[in-house]
């Protein structure tokens, strides 16, 4: 199977997506002259021209406006934001219209759009840029919430993404786009809200999403080394949140330990701690564990920056403690 | 030194004047219509309100009917209008019978959205009616994006967006307005000037009392003018609505207009004389409407004919919401996930 | 001791910390002439005039942006928002700016604001004004959040809020305004951070804020006539958060019911899961149980809007399915 | 006919001159060694992120020194300074010294930040620097608060507000300048226009290149030059300032400058033409300052040793931000909850 980067993984499913219906198009800032601040576009203007691959100013309350406007009519726009930190000036767009509309006009109005860009952390960005707003997304009914950690779930996830007529919110890795990975050449979809066993084990639930899925595929390995067997489970989409996975996993394991790069305080990681709780209490053989960034806005120095974000011995060191072993 | 291109934006017209443009009976009398049965079904909600039979908020057009009216006689079906919450009338106007609205109102299942909207959030597929948003200037980015599909397919439709002189300050309406500009997007955005933003008269909102400069700094042409005459108001509307059509180019329009009534039910309007509301409902639109219809030769007779006609169509429209059922679903609408 | 509604504790709080402190002021929609769309700062503009309570156009990110602005160089500003709602538009001036910049700048700018206003639903809004964001904002560090059920914590708790030195972001309940209860004469404030047992048990534990502790005190009558004594524990600041209270109250109990108005997923409501289960698993004698609105946008019409939020009789069908005895 | 009262914005001075303001030794050294100071030090900047030393976004000014050096001369040190992640030279000309600009920048204990916020976020009260921002345009109506708290106050401050003319398009912008305007705050808006925003020149965000046309609606003063000569940056803004210190005006700014680097260190600025940098690099503001100082009666060993000073400077700022100690505390200033 071919090996590609993630950031090219996202690349052709937005390229196969335009081939295959001429409604979809990409809006937003640098995506087409400069090839996307991530490069993620690069190549679809000279592909498809400006007219479907719309550089906008700097405006992204106008520009996810005009995408809303844009699918309510039969469009389907796929909205690149240069980064999610910058969604906050455009929350209002995706929270009151695009995750209402359907509803508030009585199922007349679908508005099949995609919000897309990075998210989480990236290096010495500071505060401002090294946000992760998955919890808020995920609070919201009308949106779907889709963060990646593979190229092969990225490709695959992006094209059921932009098929799909409802808003989907979809976050990738500001630090997975150089990371590869086996991609079919022929076409495949994943569907929304399906996780994924990343690595099989039988003593700890390891669960996490994005970025945070390598961190705890490399905790486990540390982990095998004292014979300790996590199962790594990567919901894809957290919402709709595959509960039935994370669910069946703890109840083989006993033990559950959620790992999230963002804050501690109403991360999305405590919804999941709650479903567990309700799903298998019975089955658990110690507290709910879980793991974040401190609770801080992110500082700029690298030393800092690292020391607040979950690294994988703060990993190890929660799965021994919910094995009591320390 | 290098010579730094400078480009000035086109002087618009900006004329507010008394001359009246001409009409006939033909073009006329369905606008009265239209008006009246506005008018006749925003009292029958008044009505019902104070019933306790509708509830929220309630956000009424009186006095304001000629704008919404006589801007959307200026399109063609398949164009596009997106609307405030104080949207009745537009919907009406767009071609949604008053019976669904008023259903909607009373939060029935036979409301044009099924109950789940209310007085804030009509939307009708069939018409092309794009809806009722709450949240000010939030909806002018929606509107620039229908505009934005119709010149992505080339489909030579026009969007009016209506918007209310308070929305004017606030960063949606400026991103709107400058991306329409930009990219020369189909559109008319009419700002209906009520001057009055709640309690808020525009001179507390902005630094120079005219919205329609906005459009200066884009190159935009704007046009501005008074929105007591419904025809008046249709064909410089018509005039924005053709450019658009024919050249693609956005015109920001500003009509000055008067609500007779408070912003909502709940409000008393304690903010303004009743001497300044006495004398706008001097110049009741629908008033100078009526006159305007005997004057090119409706007779009484035909003129009473219409108005028993409107009264029994919101009779027949506040009997079908109150005789409807209770809405009864609201997971059918949104997607479960 | 005097009885006074919440809205007029507000006022009051408002009142004397402008009384107090000439820096303190007041900004927002129709704060002034119009003496406040919800009436809470009725007779402020008399009394301090145009220039400590400013009526703003309808721009909440700018007049946000001005409070903060204004605080970082020693003023303290009341930003109002008419509603939480409309909050969305200015959240990243509350998130990015607001809640980072006393860290951003090394320690050297605080930035001592109040947003405050009304929040959660009113009655038949509909989906764009009924929503309740506790949960995005007691994610973010940088933040406190507090929002009061009775007049007598109204008022003590947005007078510490005035006084913090760091941003608040005060939520009111839209439907309590006109509420009544004991307020003394004499001044007095709360602080920031604790909680408050609203109702003794011993049965189980209901969490509820705002609006939803009421509910529970109602559903807690209903309750004790089938002999179950729920402790009613209201936290009154979700940010930060007195967990050691509630945890008490469980270990007590041994069970827990989480009753909140917002949305089901990521609601605040999933951090009190997750801390209620860290503290205390072994004193859990059944599944914590959440009550929450139903994952919809509001609905317009009365009789569904009181379907998708949470009654009394949700309330005690959860307790009772806590206690095994349906 | 009710007559509608119209006003008419002001007319503003707009002209594009060669002819440079008169000046001295004793008023251009010292902003000539600023400017020669700022682009040492982001030479240096840009060094250490070549070896790795310094991290995420680095954003360089060079090219447009002269906008912030004689913008900043013409304040007060109790004015106050707002600017973009792009702020290194504001920073400096308001007096932040070079150790802690460059020991932040290193990320380290000595920062003037303590570590915490890196290039983007540089603040110091001590000057009265209140930040370097990284959301565009969000820092807008942050400056105009300091200019609202003034107004409050009453203390004759004036604040500076710098912003690129991408940011022109923001929400943000569109309403802390109508804001501003509203309320007369005494704050000049200065929009640097380096005629880029990342890869997007102004004709593909704006539908008129011509940024200080935005004010034409508010009624707001507003003023529009190149930026080569410190000494007319000074002299245009300094009327601006002192407008806004004696009677509460704030003005619309917008200067024409150019940067010679890409956005910022990871941007290799593909899309200028070799050509259009080049001809931007011979009209180089510092070049042309130390013409001038020469014109002006400086003479060559003053200049020789006024240069050396600076490089004396910024060689002990850069052994500073080594040789301190990795930042090690990220938790004393963030309020713990
Ligand atoms: C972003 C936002 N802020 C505040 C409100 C509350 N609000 C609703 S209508 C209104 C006044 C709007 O005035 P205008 O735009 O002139 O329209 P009009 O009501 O006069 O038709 C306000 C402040 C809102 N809905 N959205
Ligand atoms: C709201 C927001 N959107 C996008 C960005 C990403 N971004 C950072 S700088 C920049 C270009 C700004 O250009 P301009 O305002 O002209 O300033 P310059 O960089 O030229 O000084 C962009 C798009 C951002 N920081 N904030
Ligand atoms: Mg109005
Ligand atoms: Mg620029």
């Amino acid at each position: 199977m071919p090996v590609i980067s993630y950031r090219e993984a996202l690349n052709q499913a937005m390229r196969e997506e335009m081939e295959h219906d001429p409604n979809v198009f990409i809006m937003g800032e640098e995506v087409g002259h400069y090839n996307g601040a991530y490069k993620v576009t690069q190549g679809l203007l000279q592909r498809f021209s400006e007219r479907r691959v719309v550089d906008t100013p700097i405006a992204e309350m106008g520009f996810a406006g005009i995408g809303v406007g844009a699918a309510m009519v039969g469009l389907r726009p796929i909205i690149e934001f240069m980064t999610f930190n910058f969604s906050l000036v455009a929350i209002d767009q995706i929270i009151n219209n695009a995750a209402k509309i359907y509803q508030m006009s009585g199922g007349q109005f679908h508005v099949p759009i995609v919000f897309r860009g990075p998210s989480g952390p990236a290096v010495q960005v500071s505060s401002q840029h090294s946000q992760s707003f998955e919890s808020f997304y995920a609070h919201v009914p009308g949106l779907k919430v889709v963060m990646p950690s593979t190229a092969y779930d990225a490709k695959g996830l992006l094209k059921s993404a932009i098929r799909d007529d409802n808003p989907v919110v979809f976050m990738e890795g500001e630090t997975l786009y150089g990371m590869t990975g086996e991609v079919p050449a022929e076409e495949y979809t994943l569907p929304l809200g399906k996780g994924d066993v990343k690595r099989a084990g039988t003593h700890v639930t390891l669960v996490a999403w994005s970025r945070m899925v390598h961190t705890c595929l490399d905790a486990a390995k540390v982990l095998a080394a004292d014979g300790i067997e996590a199962e790594v489970v990567d919901p894809r989409t957290l919402r709709p949140l595959d509960t039935e996975l994370i669910v069946t996993s703890v109840k083989k394991t006993g033990r559950c330990v959620i790992v999230e790069v963002g804050w501690p305080m109403a991360g999305f990681g405590a919804e999941v701690a709650y479903r567990v709780q309700r799903g298998c209490l019975d089955h658990l053989d110690a507290p709910i564990e879980r793991v974040t960034s401190d609770d801080v806005p992110m500082p700029y120095a690298k030393n800092l920056e690292d020391e607040v974000q979950p690294q994988v011995k703060d990993v190890v060191a929660a799965v021994r403690r919910t094995l009591y072993l320390d | 030194m290098v010579a730094i291109p400078m480009k000035t934006p086109e002087t618009a017209r900006v004329e507010l004047h008394d001359e009246l443009p001409s009409t006939t009976v033909e073009e006329l009398a369905p606008l009265y219509r239209q008006m009246l049965a506005i008018r006749r079904l925003e009292e029958a909600s008044a009505k019902a309100y104070s019933q306790g039979k509708i509830g929220g908020f309630l956000h009424l057009i009186i006095g304001q009917e000629a704008v919404c009216t006589g801007a959307i006689a200026a399109l063609r079906p398949d164009d596009y209008v997106v609307a405030t919450y104080r949207e009745h009338g537009h919907a009406y106007a767009k071609g949604v019978p008053a019976r669904p609205i008023l259903a909607e109102l009373y939060g029935k299942k036979t409301g044009l959205v099924r109950g789940l909207g209310g007085s804030m959030h009509l939307f009708d597929k069939a018409t092309n009616f794009l809806g009722g948003y709450g949240i000010v200037g939030g909806h002018v980015p929606i509107a620039a994006g229908a505009a934005f599909a119709s010149k992505y397919r080339g489909d030579g439709r026009v969007t009016l967006c209506f918007f209310g002189e308070g929305a004017s300050t606030i960063g949606g309406f400026a991103e709107g307005l400058s991306l329409a500009a930009l990219w020369k997007l189909p559109i008319v955005l009419i700002c209906e000037n009520n001057q009055y933003s709640m309690g808020t008269p525009l001179y507390r909102s902005l630094a120079v009392e005219d919205v329609s400069l906005r459009a200066l700094a884009h190159g935009m042409p704007r046009d501005r003018f008074d929105g007591d005459d419904v025809i008046k108001v249709k064909r410089r509307i018509a005039e924005a609505v053709e450019r658009a059509r024919e050249t693609g180019e956005p015109t920001l329009v500003e009509v000055i207009t008067y609500r007779f009534r408070g912003h909502s039910m709940s409000d008393p309007g304690l903010y303004r004389t009743k001497d300044e509301v006495e004398e706008w409902r001097r110049r009741d639109p629908l008033n100078r409407c009526r006159a305007r219809l005997v004057e090119v030769g409706m007779d009484e007779a035909a003129l009473t004919a219409l108005e028993d006609d409107v009264k029994a169509e919101i009779e027949d429209a506040v009997r079908f919401a109150e005789d409807s059922p209770a809405a009864d679903d609201y997971l059918s609408y949104v997607e479960k996930v």
